[in-house]
């Protein structure tokens, strides 16, 4: 038992921080921009891909370093030359842009590298575990992906309190048209922030590619879960994002060991009912089933119940 | 008779429209589009109450769709059964009540708040729908859905909708009843209310309304329409799949209506006509649709966000000035560089699908008649040329327009003033 | 009480550890024009936003014809007989402009939720919406979207969307606000012809429109009132023209 | 604005164009039904690629009935069975008969009402329905028709020859069921717990798990759990991501397991497992890549990499359905069977028909429309030592096999009422 709750402790860690390195941009994009941005967990596919393609040619390590950079470019390319001239037309209008961004990525996707998955594996440097706890391993590679994500969040940390930039991007997320009353490039800064959240989602996708699957449908299983991390933790609040992408990921990681469904929880007050049909369905589904749908019905409730989210200071 | 022509004379076209079309197009394929067309258009529809005339942007609307659909596959089952007494052109009402109660429910809980909190809230209510569905099968059938015969002994009219062209006039009869009910909701003091809430909330509750009653009631009347096209639906194809509730449909939904167009209530109904003619047939001809699909989304949402109807619309007091002429010229100058710059793409897109999906790459390929090899460096090469001519020239020609563009506009303003 | 058109007893508002509000009585006799004047950030926008039901209440009561309205949805306010305008211009900029003013009659002519009346057959409705759009001059445009009309035209648009519910009570959020002098002019006598019977609180920059219209003034700083008086009075309260009126004469 | 109306119009104006339907006298028609663009494009690609070339070979040996040429036309039908039930419509319109298709038991029972319906409605022109692929059990037992054939063996089928070999394996001792959480998951986790407890019932069951069907980013919790409760052996019936994460998480764990799955020898699942898979990943297969070596049996290896070297995209996606193979030769010597292309002839002339494979005799039984054909157990294994010769989809990895069930042994009962039309 104590080694289920070890293991799941450090899963969900890793889970949680690459999550976090996807909401993180996704949730300043939002404050900044107002933009639901539906291609952002596309970018983190795209990161993905890249990486592969760099990885096969190079090597690993190179396309660590070379891949965010150029999905951050596409991205920046992206809200350059698309999304801001759609910006007039208003926040449905940007919704919908990035959402037919997404689906033309992905169809693009499908036709460059195909429709299956790719074989993207973990370089030899990292391949061994790390340590063995009990009868389990913990891999290197794991250990290596929660460093980098720990890594980003220090760098992110820093810039976005200690530098001049960081200090505007700050003020935005509170106040964004004081920033553009104070005279700065707006545009500019809405670039560089969109940019640079897409290359964290690049970077995210480079060595979460590896850990998951790297296939067409990777965006679109991860997209949805990065808006309910931004919703619960809470609009524009990066510290939000951070303690909603721990808990999203430790809840769906311990519910899958919660055997029970709620005919034990009945019979646990001694009601034993024979039911058939529909109800029997829902007696039958267990707690362990609904890990991954628990984040969605969070997200309806903390919309319903309390909209700013979890630390957020704007209502969505 | 005049007048009464002007008022409902666009009526009578539609219900023509109606009766001559599958007399023109008889194959089986063509007759089953068309009952497809019809369906989507009321999905369309449905789905404008809320984002065009309600400005609720959902990512969820199938669920009332495909509810409508399960809730009136299990009424056919039990009325093929001859347990339940509902001959079965009442069956798109099943669908709708179903729509009602759901809507009723989902539209309560997320309409405390329009734009991206209900835009977020659709969206997770329609994940977890969809995921019950799989999760539930003996109400939604599992990943085989549920089937039926529509042939049953309880009807009105005495067709058995055996032939689906019964089916197909079934369809095109409730298509135009609830095209008419939704049109006349618009005119209605919740219809306007509506319009009201959409444009500016605050400012409706200060003439007496609670915005999120009125987008309730607005969410519910639409659901009602999206559960009557599942009703249809489930008539149609005696099938019915948990993928109906699924996200899928909703995307399809949203695109239908807003290519369409939201600003004018027909605008949807040629998205649903467009955008079911593409995903059924083109599907037939290029594996690359869907990113034409999405290439052509994404152009609307840039360069025309009032979609079709849009453009359609721009265009009336022009043509009622008689200054279409003027504009024509510039229309065909445009269209060259146009049709150059999208055969490039096509060239280009086809001969990337070609790589990818073709049997063997290596064989030619045909593309408009003509045969060549994908990987030949001339194919690449024109292909690419073109898109940038053609580009070159559509920036040129796009100025003449706006020029033409902005005479026109002078012209009808003077005409104004005057 | 049945004088008292409207009362408020103790009033608070504060954000967060910031009041704004602090102890606001007031009260407006029925058929009586009430200016609110003061310094900028004095919270007179809060207060209305208070009465008006956009704010809860942080402590006191809010009275409107004897009903208490405290804490009610701005709906219910307004069905119970309180109108408001915005200082911002607030109206439905989709819309034409008959069709927001026919927006605003619906509920208080009784049609409410329906949607089993169509809007071109309720005659009555019509008719009315039509009569207020020749009062406030915009019969002329009346297909126009209301948000492409020039902005003098859109703040009358917004006086005839208020007065259009016959509510008993009006509330004017700087109504005259950007306009030019000659505008202006035109926009006060709308407001006192269209108020006639009817009672009036309004909050007003320009010291000439406030003098013009109101029969009553008071006089909020700080969230406090400071002074309730006529007009004459008012010019003269020592405590006034040092806290507001002194700057402005200066 | 006007562009993209322009542009639009073109799109369907030239796309129309393009489509107009070739007809030719002497062929037969097959209408493949099955998903050609979007997310399951690849699979049904696949699919497609591997009729046009056993299409390729019969007409290449002359045909059937005296030169009658076999012509394959895809339809698109994005895995939905409302859109396959209009592409239905579609072939019926160019005068096809045979209709085939493989993904989704969603989309072959609609299809498999909707031939009832049609044969029923039009006697005069019926439709065949052959399916290679949709394996729910229903399709031949109490769902079954006169117009439906099956050449894979279904989900219960399968699951008996995995449980047959773990029967023979007396060092599995606990088994762990994870599944996803649908009908078929679930389906799999019955007739597994039954089968177990019925061959082996020494075997313990330490966990029967549900995962929401592709929805699980990281199966790493599962995996803890599987380490957790001692498990030996993991069943499974997931597929795509479900199953590819689930292994490489395994791996990653340090999970010393063996899976059984349905879907581990191809169709992309090589290259997402990659080396996590060699020596514990099993699949269940009526054939693989490298078993024309284990049985030296050189025609195939021939018409293995004829495909190869035509249709994978160099290696990429290697000849997978051995049973799609099997289809077609059925299919043809049928036809000569019956002297007839005649769909009710063609069917009557299936039913009961045995056929000798490169691997075996197989039959088409007559009571339910089901064929009875050897499986293979094999496991992923480096490619390059013995045997395993080839490898799949480029990745180093071939397969070997552990277990051959005879066809015979592979029969379940039925309890499909066949109901016949009138042979005239």
């Amino acid at each position: 038992m104590l080694e289920y709750i070890i293991f799941s402790l450090l899963n969900s860690l890793v889970l949680g921080m690459l999550l976090f390195m996807l909401s993180s941009g996704l949730t300043l994009i939002f404050s900044m921009m107002g933009v639901l941005n539906f291609a952002h967990a596309s970018f983190y596919m795209l990161g993905a891909y890249f990486g592969y393609q760099i990885s096969t040619a190079i090597g690993f390590w190179p396309a660590l370093i070379i891949a965010p950079p150029l999905v951050g470019l596409f991205g920046a390319l992206v809200e350059r030359y698309g999304l801001r001239n759609v910006h007039k037309y208003g926040h449905v209008a940007e919704l919908l842009f990035t959402v037919g961004l997404a689906f033309i990525i992905e169809e693009g996707v499908n036709l460059i590298w195909g429709r299956n998955a790719v074989t993207y594996p973990i370089p030899k440097l990292l391949d061994f575990p790390i340590f063995t706890l009990f009868n389990t391993e913990f891999s290197a590679y794991r250990m290596f992906m929660l460093f980098i994500s720990v890594a980003i969040f220090i760098a992110l940390y820093w810039i976005l309190t200690r530098t001049r930039i960081g200090l505007i991007i700050q003020a935005a997320l509170t106040h964004p048209q004081m920033v553009n009353a104070l005279g700065h490039n707006v545009p500019a800064v809405f670039m560089l922030v969109f940019g640079g959240g897409s290359a964290l989602a690049g970077l995210a996708g480079v060595i979460g590619g590896i850990f998951l699957v790297t296939e067409p449908a990777m965006a679109a299983t991860l997209g949805p879960i990065v808006f309910v991390v931004i919703v619960v933790g809470g609009m524009g609040s990066l510290t939000g994002a951070f303690v909603a992408s721990l808990l999203l990921a430790a809840i769906q990681t311990f519910a899958v060991g919660i055997e029970y469904s709620l005919s034990d929880l009945l019979a646990l007050v001694g009601i034993r009912a024979e039911v058939g049909g529909i109800l029997k369905d829902l007696w039958r589904i267990q707690l362990s089933h609904t890990g991954p749908i628990l984040p969605y019905l969070f997200m309806v409730l903390i919309l319903m119940f309390r909209p700013k989210g979890l630390m957020g200071k704007r209502e969505t | 008779m005049i007048i009464f022509l002007k008022k409902f004379g666009i009526w009578l076209a539609a219900v023509l429209i109606c009766v001559v079309l599958p007399l023109i197009f008889r194959s089986g394929f063509s007759i089953s589009l068309l009952s497809q067309m019809g369906i989507a258009i009321i999905f369309a529809l449905s789905y404008n109450m809320l984002l065009g005339q309600g400005g609720m942007l959902s990512f969820g609307h199938a669920v009332y769709y495909g509810l409508g659909g399960f809730l009136a596959m299990h009424a056919l089952n039990r009325i093929g059964a001859g347990t339940l007494p509902i001959p079965i052109e009442l069956l798109p009402l099943v669908g709708g009540v179903a729509g009602v109660l759901a809507g009723l429910v989902f539209g309560w809980l997320s309409t405390a708040r329009a734009s991206t909190t209900f835009a977020l809230i659709s969206l997770g209510i329609g994940e977890l729908i969809a995921a019950s569905a799989l999760m539930l099968p003996s109400f939604f059938g599992g990943e085989q859905g549920i089937i039926g015969d529509r042939v049953v002994k309880l009807t009105i009219t005495g067709f058995r909708f055996g032939k689906q062209i019964e089916v197909y006039y079934l369809i095109a009869v409730w298509m135009l009843i609830c095209v008419a009910l939704m049109y006349l909701l618009t005119q209605t003091p919740l219809g306007r209310v509506a319009n009201a809430v959409r444009d500016n909330p605050e400012r409706a509750a200060f003439i007496g309304y609670a915005p999120r009653t009125v987008r309730t009631l607005q969410f519910t009347l639409a659901a009602f329409f999206a559960g009557a096209a599942g009703g249809l639906f489930a008539i149609n194809y005696e099938i019915i799949t948990a993928e109906t509730v699924g996200a899928q449909a909703s995307g399809s939904v949203l695109m239908m209506t807003y290519i369409g167009g939201v600003g004018h209530f027909f605008g949807p109904i040629l998205g649903a006509i467009l955008i079911t003619f593409m995903q059924l047939s083109l599907a037939g001809v290029t594996h690359a649709w869907l990113l034409y699909f999405g290439l052509l989304f994404v152009g609307m949402v840039m360069w025309a966000p009032n979609g079709l109807s849009g453009i359609i619309m721009v265009h009336e007091p022009v043509w009622k000035a008689r200054l279409m002429k003027r504009l024509l010229p510039a229309y065909g100058l445009i269209a060259l560089p146009c049709l150059i710059m999208f055969l490039g793409a096509m060239i280009l897109i086809e001969i990337n699908y070609h790589l990818s999906l073709s049997i063997n790459p290596e064989n030619p390929m045909h593309l408009l008649g003509i045969t060549f090899r994908a990987q030949s460096p001339v194919a690449w090469g024109l292909s690419l040329v073109m898109m940038v001519a053609g580009f070159f020239f559509f920036r040129k020609a796009r100025s003449v327009v706006q020029e033409r563009w902005s005479e026109v506009s002078q012209t009808l303003k003077g005409g104004l003033t005057r | 009480m049945s004088t008292t058109a409207l009362k408020l007893a103790d009033v608070h508002k504060s954000f967060g550890s910031s009041k704004i509000i602090n102890g606001v009585n007031l009260a407006v006799a029925k058929g009586e024009r009430h200016a609110i004047i003061g310094p900028n950030g004095a919270g007179k926008s809060t207060l209305f936003n208070l009465i008006s039901g956009f704010y809860p209440l942080s402590a006191g009561y809010i009275e409107l014809n004897g009903h208490m309205i405290s804490n009610l949805p701005p709906h219910r306010i307004n069905r119970l007989g309180l109108s408001r305008s915005f200082q911002v211009t607030n109206i439905f900029p989709k819309m034409s402009v008959f069709e927001n003013v026919r927006c605003a009659l619906l509920w208080p002519m009784g049609y409410g939720y329906s949607f089993w009346h169509l809007c071109d057959r309720l005659k009555k409705i019509n008719a009315k919406a039509e009569e207020i759009l020749e009062r406030i001059n915009l019969a002329d445009r009346r297909h126009i979207p209301a948000g492409l009309l020039a902005y003098a035209d859109q703040r009358a648009l917004e006086i005839g969307i208020t007065i259009a519910g016959n509510a008993e009570v009006i509330l004017l959020d700087e109504p005259t606000a950007g306009m030019s002098l000659s505008e202006t002019e035109r926009a006060v006598e709308l407001i006192r012809d269209v108020t006639t019977g009817k009672t009036l609180l309004v909050v007003e920059h320009d010291m000439q429109v406030v003098f013009n219209l109101a029969d009553r003034i008071s006089v909020l700083v700080y969230g406090e009132i400071v002074a309730t008086d006529h007009p004459d009075k008012i010019r003269q309260n020592p405590q006034v023209q040092e806290a507001y009126l002194g700057k402005e004469s200066a | 604005m006007k562009t993209t109306l322009m542009r639009s119009l073109l799109i369907i104006a030239f796309l129309t164009l393009l489509s107009l339907p070739a007809m030719a006298a002497d062929t037969i028609k097959i209408a493949y039904i099955d998903p050609l663009s979007g997310a399951m494009a690849g699979v049904g690609d696949a699919g497609y690629k591997h009729f046009q070339y056993n299409a390729e070979l019969l007409n290449a040996k002359g045909g059937v009935l005296g030169g009658k040429k076999f012509e394959i036309v895809p339809f698109d039908n994005k895995t939905s069975p409302q859109d396959s039930l209009i592409q239905l419509k579609a072939a019926i319109d160019q005068g096809i008969q045979i209709i085939t298709q493989g993904n989704g038991s969603s989309v072959a029972g609609a299809l498999i009402e909707a031939v009832n319906k049609h044969n029923e409605r039009n006697p005069d022109k019926p439709l065949l329905f052959l399916n290679y692929a949709a394996i729910t059990p229903a399709f031949t037992n109490e769902q079954c028709s006169f117009w439906h054939f099956r050449f894979d063996a279904h989900v219960d089928m399968k699951l008996a020859a995995i449980t047959n070999y773990i029967k023979s394996q007396p060092n599995i001792k606990k088994v762990y069921l994870i599944n996803q959480d649908y009908v078929f998951g679930h389906a799999v986790s019955d007739s597994a717990k039954a089968m177990l407890k019925e061959k082996r019932p020494d075997i313990e069951i330490v966990g029967d798990t549900f995962t929401p069907l592709g929805k699980v980013k990281d199966f790493s919790p599962y995996v803890a759990q599987i380490q957790a409760s001692g498990a030996d052996t993991v069943i499974t019936g997931n597929w795509g991501a479900d199953m590819s994460l689930l292994v490489k998480a395994g791996k990653d764990a340090g999970l010393k397991v063996q899976y059984f799955t349905f879907y581990g020898s191809g169709l992309g699942a090589p290259k997402a497992i990659g080396d996590a898979g060699v020596g514990v990943l099993n699949s269940i297969t009526e054939w693989h890549l490298d078993l024309n070596q284990e049985e030296k049996n050189k025609e195939d290896e021939e018409f293995f990499l004829g495909y190869n070297k035509k249709y994978s995209n160099n290696g990429d996606v290697p000849y997978y359905y051995g049973r799609i193979r099997t289809e077609m030769t059925m299919l043809a010597a049928a036809i000569e069977k019956a002297k007839s292309t005649d769909p009710k002839a063609i069917a009557f002339a299936l039913e009961g028909m045995e056929y000798q494979t490169p691997y075996g005799k197989v039959i088409m039984r007559a009571e339910d429309h089901q064929l009875i054909q050897p499986l293979y157990i094999s496991t992923y294994a480096k490619a390059g030592e013995g045997t395993v010769k080839y490898d799949s989809e480029n990745t180093g990895i071939g397969f070997k096999t552990i277990k051959r069930i005879e066809a015979a042994d592979t029969a379940m009962p039925t309890t499909c009422k066949m109901v016949r039309p009138e042979k005239k």
